[in-house]
């Protein structure tokens, strides 16, 4: 089965990482940019259990690991299997 | 964001009636917000000022003292280093990484904000025990974020300190200290004085980040600090070094009338701060500040402490020039106010007034509180207990468990991760010295940087305990062959409205100032960090030392690695046998007791003087403190530096040899000289009245200890040096 | 030999480089904003260590789109000597100066430290006044220098000599043990087919005075002089 | 309008910090973990353009800015609009 985390900023937390890319593409040309926001993409392929079992302990993952709760939010989604 | 109540933003009924009367009238929630700010301990040191009096903070060499954004000592040639320490408790502790980078942003602002260009970082650290996994967290996040952000700037982080202890569980303590360069002639000063010009603001923009945190800082973590924790400020390190440069460029052109960062309290903090310098009012329209997020308040806009930005007050005339710098550098200045006569801080939402206050209500008239200490029953308890009432551990086993224990094993996981040598000027490295020393380019001389204080022996006995941390950084300054000049320091405590902590803290400093005027080290900055209590416990009272130091020829700076095959082993000040405190009565018997071998200032004084006289004839190879681990642990550090073995033999009358070997008594320290210095080695020492014993060889390939002629240590130097350059990394794996 | 040290926004070891040629090596050197956009009267330049525009996105992604960015490549087209160091390397990648890209340390930590390289061709600009198979030590101090390439790429650049430094042990051993951050073949160091450009991890302003502990990157810097006053001419 | 750039490391090209997250994982006990990779997840909100346009601009940003075509490839998403 194979699952992707996508793991984002939260609203409100500065993203010096989004304003600097926004900038270059700025420098690049590409004026109609407004906003650049850069998270993470988390892929996990992993065996056996249901679905509903997977969900839950991706979430688990997500929380104790992948995302930081304090600043990040995550979103867990089973894309295969 | 809802409302809080006066209480919730920690002023009590008293200040919120003190703010009525000086008001004449109920506060709005904009002018409450402000008072309570500034009101915090963090920013107002209502229960430290007292205390802070007592410190020695003049002396010849002192440029700047206690008062603005860092402390000013001379060095010569019209140079002078910039420094100040502070801390990050709170923030670190919800936000490891985060929390420590946003830490080293403050610190370093409050250098550069004195025209100085930031040269060298270092940081103290305090963690509950390794084996936690939550506590390995936060401490490889702490690493990294004092890394992340450190090395962006490309101000090498040269030194500081980590020491794991129970009492840090729930609430490690991040000081980041910060030293600076600058030419005499162009210090800044946070002021803003001519009335009418404007003020501007420059570098991030402003978000909802940290709101309250002076006051969130100023209380005791809990379950309910999470939930009512403001937004987590996350830096930008980019941004900053980007400020750095434009700021430094601005007074190298003598642009500005006045700089000052954004700290603790933000934009209220940084404006009543300058204008209160000289009596001045201000009249600021938030409308004009610029937002990171929509539908910010004039409370939120004024309360914010987001990260990376700046407040200046340009000379009349020079905006257009200074527009120009922050344009080269990619930023852009805005105009929020101007200085005005009357002495009131004006706000403006447009043309609309939200708030008034007297700036002096806001800073002067932070309330004073002169609380009284009651000496802790632990106290007497701890001291009468006599560490030779225990039966004698295996000395072998003690000697590799101090090896491999956090709080002496090499730091070398933590500092591989800071670039230190960035700038290059470092020519004494992490783990090579008792002390950090730079050389500074265009010169013979060279400057020395400490941090130290042990929290278990001022837990035990905070007035010893003081001058124990003063005593230990001037100590390791002389060590490596520099003078110690002056000092900062981060007063971190617990509860000052509990009387046994405030016990702690009037004593503390009762030491350290004792001992700073005994060798003429005046405090010229520091920090306070208060409230650092958690569920179960208060922390043991650290009172963080940062020192700096001077020495003239930076080709006579020492290590601490024994260097030849023959060299000689000389130990300088007494044969003690002292365990009280020491961490081999904690990790051999799990007991933190005992009396704290006592501090005699004339004889550290003494040594100090024997030490610099040491390095100007360049007699030693090798010289080391005696500290954490006592002298059987500083002859294992120089030879697992110098990747060397010795043969020592200590002599005495009594049976057992635990003392001698691990007391951690001050005012000693262990050298190495080739043998045709002895003589001159001794002379010195006779002529500043230190005792000076022979202990041995520096030879083979084995750390031998003997007594009395008989082995009683012996490890080979392979097991030494994983044992005590392991430990830390494999327990981080 | 004049040198240029191109600055760019958050480049850290700029002032490192100009000092040691102005001070240490003694040439006229100056700083190249990053907004200039002509280069002219330059023997080589010098592409910093550092954070520029603060790594984001990619170690040298921005940086790359500089302004001056152009007029240095028309430089090394020229023939024009270029040494990127840390930083400067990844932007010379970025740029395509240099083939491969850089991926995090395998430790995934930042690691200062002084490492061990092993000279793999003497025969160039920069590294003429040393042996092949020379040991040197030079610090290192990066968060991701763990150097990729396909395998094609590998083979021209052993084929064409492009490999100047490896990473090795003190005796020249060239073994996983002694690679810091997993590079692939242990590569420390490449420069491009024309030999005019070096990309290194490596510090070499770091250690090219007695103060600071070792001269070793001294003689990187020398090499260039001497290729100038002589070879080239 | 707004979009999303999905951009994970070539295959073949390792990925240190996937392995290292792995590994904690199992530590952590999610033994049924096979795989992880860890990519970047950019989103863009931009203004005007047409769909066609937007999706051919994007492509550009990401090949010359946002991915490194030496070791990444990437995915354009608009999301929104
Ligand atoms: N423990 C201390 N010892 C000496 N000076 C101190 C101490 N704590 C604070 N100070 C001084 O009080 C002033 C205000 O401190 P602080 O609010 O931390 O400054 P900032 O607003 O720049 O952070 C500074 O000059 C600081 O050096
Ligand atoms: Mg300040």
């Amino acid at each position: 089965m194979k699952a992707t985390i996508y793991v984002t900023l939260k609203q409100g937390v500065l993203d010096p990482q989004g304003e600097a890319v926004k900038n270059s593409l700025h420098v690049l040309g590409y004026q109609e940019v407004n906003e650049v926001r850069v998270g993470k993409y988390v892929e996990i392929w992993l065996e056996g259990k249901n679905r509903a079992e997977a969900q839950k302990e991706l979430e688990e993952m997500s929380d104790k690991l992948l995302a930081n709760p304090v600043i990040e939010d995550f979103r867990v989604e089973i894309t295969e299997g | 964001m809802k409302e809080l109540t006066y209480r919730e933003m920690g002023l009590n009924d008293q200040e919120f009636e003190n703010i009525k009367t000086i008001m004449g009238r109920e506060p709005n929630y904009l002018e409450l917000g402000m008072f309570s700010v500034m009101w915090s301990e963090h920013c107002g040191y209502k229960n430290s000022r007292p205390l802070l009096r007592t410190f020695p903070t003049e002396g010849p060499q002192v440029v700047q003292g206690p008062g603005e954004n860092a402390g000013v000592v001379d060095i010569g040639d019209n140079q002078a280093l910039v420094f100040k320490i502070e801390s990050h408790n709170h923030p670190s502790a919800i936000e490891p990484y985060q929390g420590a980078a946003t830490g080293v942003g403050g610190i370093v602002r409050d250098i550069f904000t004195m025209g100085a260009r930031p040269i060298a970082s270092l940081n103290s650290l305090r963690f509950g025990p390794l084996e936690d996994a939550r506590v390995r967290q936060l401490f490889s996040g702490v690493v990294a974020g004092i890394a992340g952000y450190g090395n962006c700037l490309g101000i090498p982080t040269v030194g500081g300190e980590v020491y794991f202890n129970p009492s840090y569980q729930g609430n490690p303590l991040v000081n980041a200290m910060c030293v600076g360069l600058v030419d005499i002639d162009q210090i800044a000063l946070a002021v803003a004085s001519d009335i009418g010009s404007p003020i501007m603001i420059v570098g991030a923009k402003t978000g909802r980040d940290g709101i309250h945190g002076a006051t969130f800082a100023s209380e005791e973590l809990s379950e309910a600090s999470a939930a009512k924790r403001p937004a987590v400020q996350v830096g930008d390190p980019f941004m900053e070094k980007l400020l750095i440069e434009a700021c430094l460029e601005l007074i190298k052109e003598d642009l500005v009338a006045g700089m000052q960062d954004l700290g603790a309290a933000g934009l209220t903090s940084s404006i009543a701060e300058s204008a209160s310098k000289k009596g001045r009012g201000v009249m600021v329209d938030v409308s004009k500040v610029p937002r990171r997020e929509t539908g910010m308040t004039p409370y939120e806009v004024m309360l914010s402490e987001s990260q990376e930005r700046m407040l200046i007050v340009p000379r009349a005339g020079k905006e257009a020039r200074i527009e120009e710098i922050f344009t080269k550098w990619g930023l852009d200045a805005t105009v929020i106010g101007y200085v005005t006569e009357d002495g009131m801080f004006r706000l403006m939402e447009g043309n609309e007034q939200v708030g008034v206050v007297p700036v002096a209500a806001l800073t002067e008239s932070c309330p004073v509180y002169y609380r009284e200490g009651e000496e802790p029953a632990y106290y007497q308890e701890c001291r009468s207990f006599n560490p030779f009432d225990l039966e004698p551990a295996d000395l072998a086993p003690a000697l590799i468990n101090l090896l491999q224990s956090p709080n002496i094993a090499s730091k070398e996981w933590v500092y591989r991760q800071y670039d230190h040598q960035v700038m290059t000027n470092s020519s004494v490295l992490p783990g090579d010295g008792d002390a950090a020393v730079l050389r500074i380019k265009g010169r013979s001389k060279g400057a020395a940087f400490t941090t130290d204080c042990n929290g278990r022996l001022v837990y035990l006995d905070p007035y010893q305990g003081g001058m124990q941390a003063v005593c230990e950084a001037a100590r390791n300054l002389a060590c490596v062959g520099a003078r110690p000049l002056a000092l900062t320091n981060c007063l971190n405590f617990g509860n000052p409205e509990k009387p046994n902590v405030y016990w702690q803290m009037q004593n503390a400093i009762k030491g350290m100032a004792e001992a700073a005027r005994a060798l003429n080290t005046p405090v010229v900055s520091g920090n306070v960090s208060l409230y650092n209590e958690s569920a179960d416990r208060a922390i043991f009272p650290t009172p963080v030392v940062g020192m700096v130091g001077l020495m003239p020829d930076i080709a006579r700076r020492r290590g601490m690695a024994f260097k030849d095959e023959g060299d000689l082993i000389v130990l300088l000040g007494e044969l003690s046998q002292e365990l009280g405190g020491s961490e081999h009565l904690y990790l051999a018997y799990g007991l933190e007791k005992g009396a704290v071998p006592p501090v005699d200032l004339a004889k550290e004084k003494s040594l100090i003087e024997l030490l610099l006289d040491l390095a100007e004839k360049e007699t030693l190879a090798s010289c080391h403190d005696i500290s954490e681990g006592g002298l059987a642990v500083a002859l294992a550090e120089s030879a697992i530096k110098g990747k060397t073995g010795f043969k020592v033999n200590l002599e005495q009358p009594l049976s057992r040899w635990d003392g001698l070997l691990f007391s951690e008594a001050p005012g000693r320290a262990v050298v190495s000289v080739k043998p045709s210095k002895l003589d001159e080695l001794i002379a010195k020492a006779k002529e500043q009245g230190v005792p000076c014993l022979t202990l041995g060889r520096v030879e083979g390939s084995k750390l031998i200890y003997q007594g009395n002629g008989q082995e009683l240590i012996g490890v080979a130097l392979d097991q030494a040096v994983s044992t005590w350059g392991d430990a830390i990394r494999c327990s981080m794996k | 030999m004049k040198f240029g040290v191109v600055v760019f926004p958050g480049s850290n070891c700029d002032a490192d480089c100009y000092h040691v040629i102005k001070d240490v090596l003694e040439q006229p050197v100056d700083y190249i904003w990053h907004r200039e956009k002509e280069i002219k009267g330059y023997d080589a330049l010098i592409l910093p260590g550092g954070f520029s525009y603060g790594d984001y996105l990619r170690t040298g992604a921005i940086a790359r789109f500089s302004p001056v960015m152009p007029a240095v490549m028309e430089f090394a087209d020229q023939g024009g000597l270029i040494i990127g160091i840390c930083n400067g390397f990844q932007i010379l990648l970025e740029a395509g100066l240099l083939p491969g890209a850089m991926l995090r340390n395998r430790s995934l930590t930042f690691i200062c430290k002084p490492v061990w390289l092993k000279v793999q061709n003497e025969a160039t600009p920069f590294t003429n006044q040393l042996q092949k198979g020379e040991v040197l030590q030079i610090p290192i101090a990066h968060g991701e220098g763990n150097y990729f390439c396909d395998p094609s790429t590998l083979q021209s650049l052993k084929d064409n000599n492009q490999i100047l430094f490896t990473y090795c042990g003190p005796n020249g051993e060239e073994d996983d043990i002694h690679n810091p951050n997993g590079s692939m073949a242990n590569i420390a160091g490449i420069r491009n087919c024309k030999g005019n450009v070096l990309g290194m991890m490596p510090h070499p302003e770091r250690c090219s005075e007695e103060v600071l502990g070792g001269t070793d990157g001294f003689k990187i810097f020398a090499s260039m002089l001497k290729w100038c006053q002589e070879v080239r001419l």
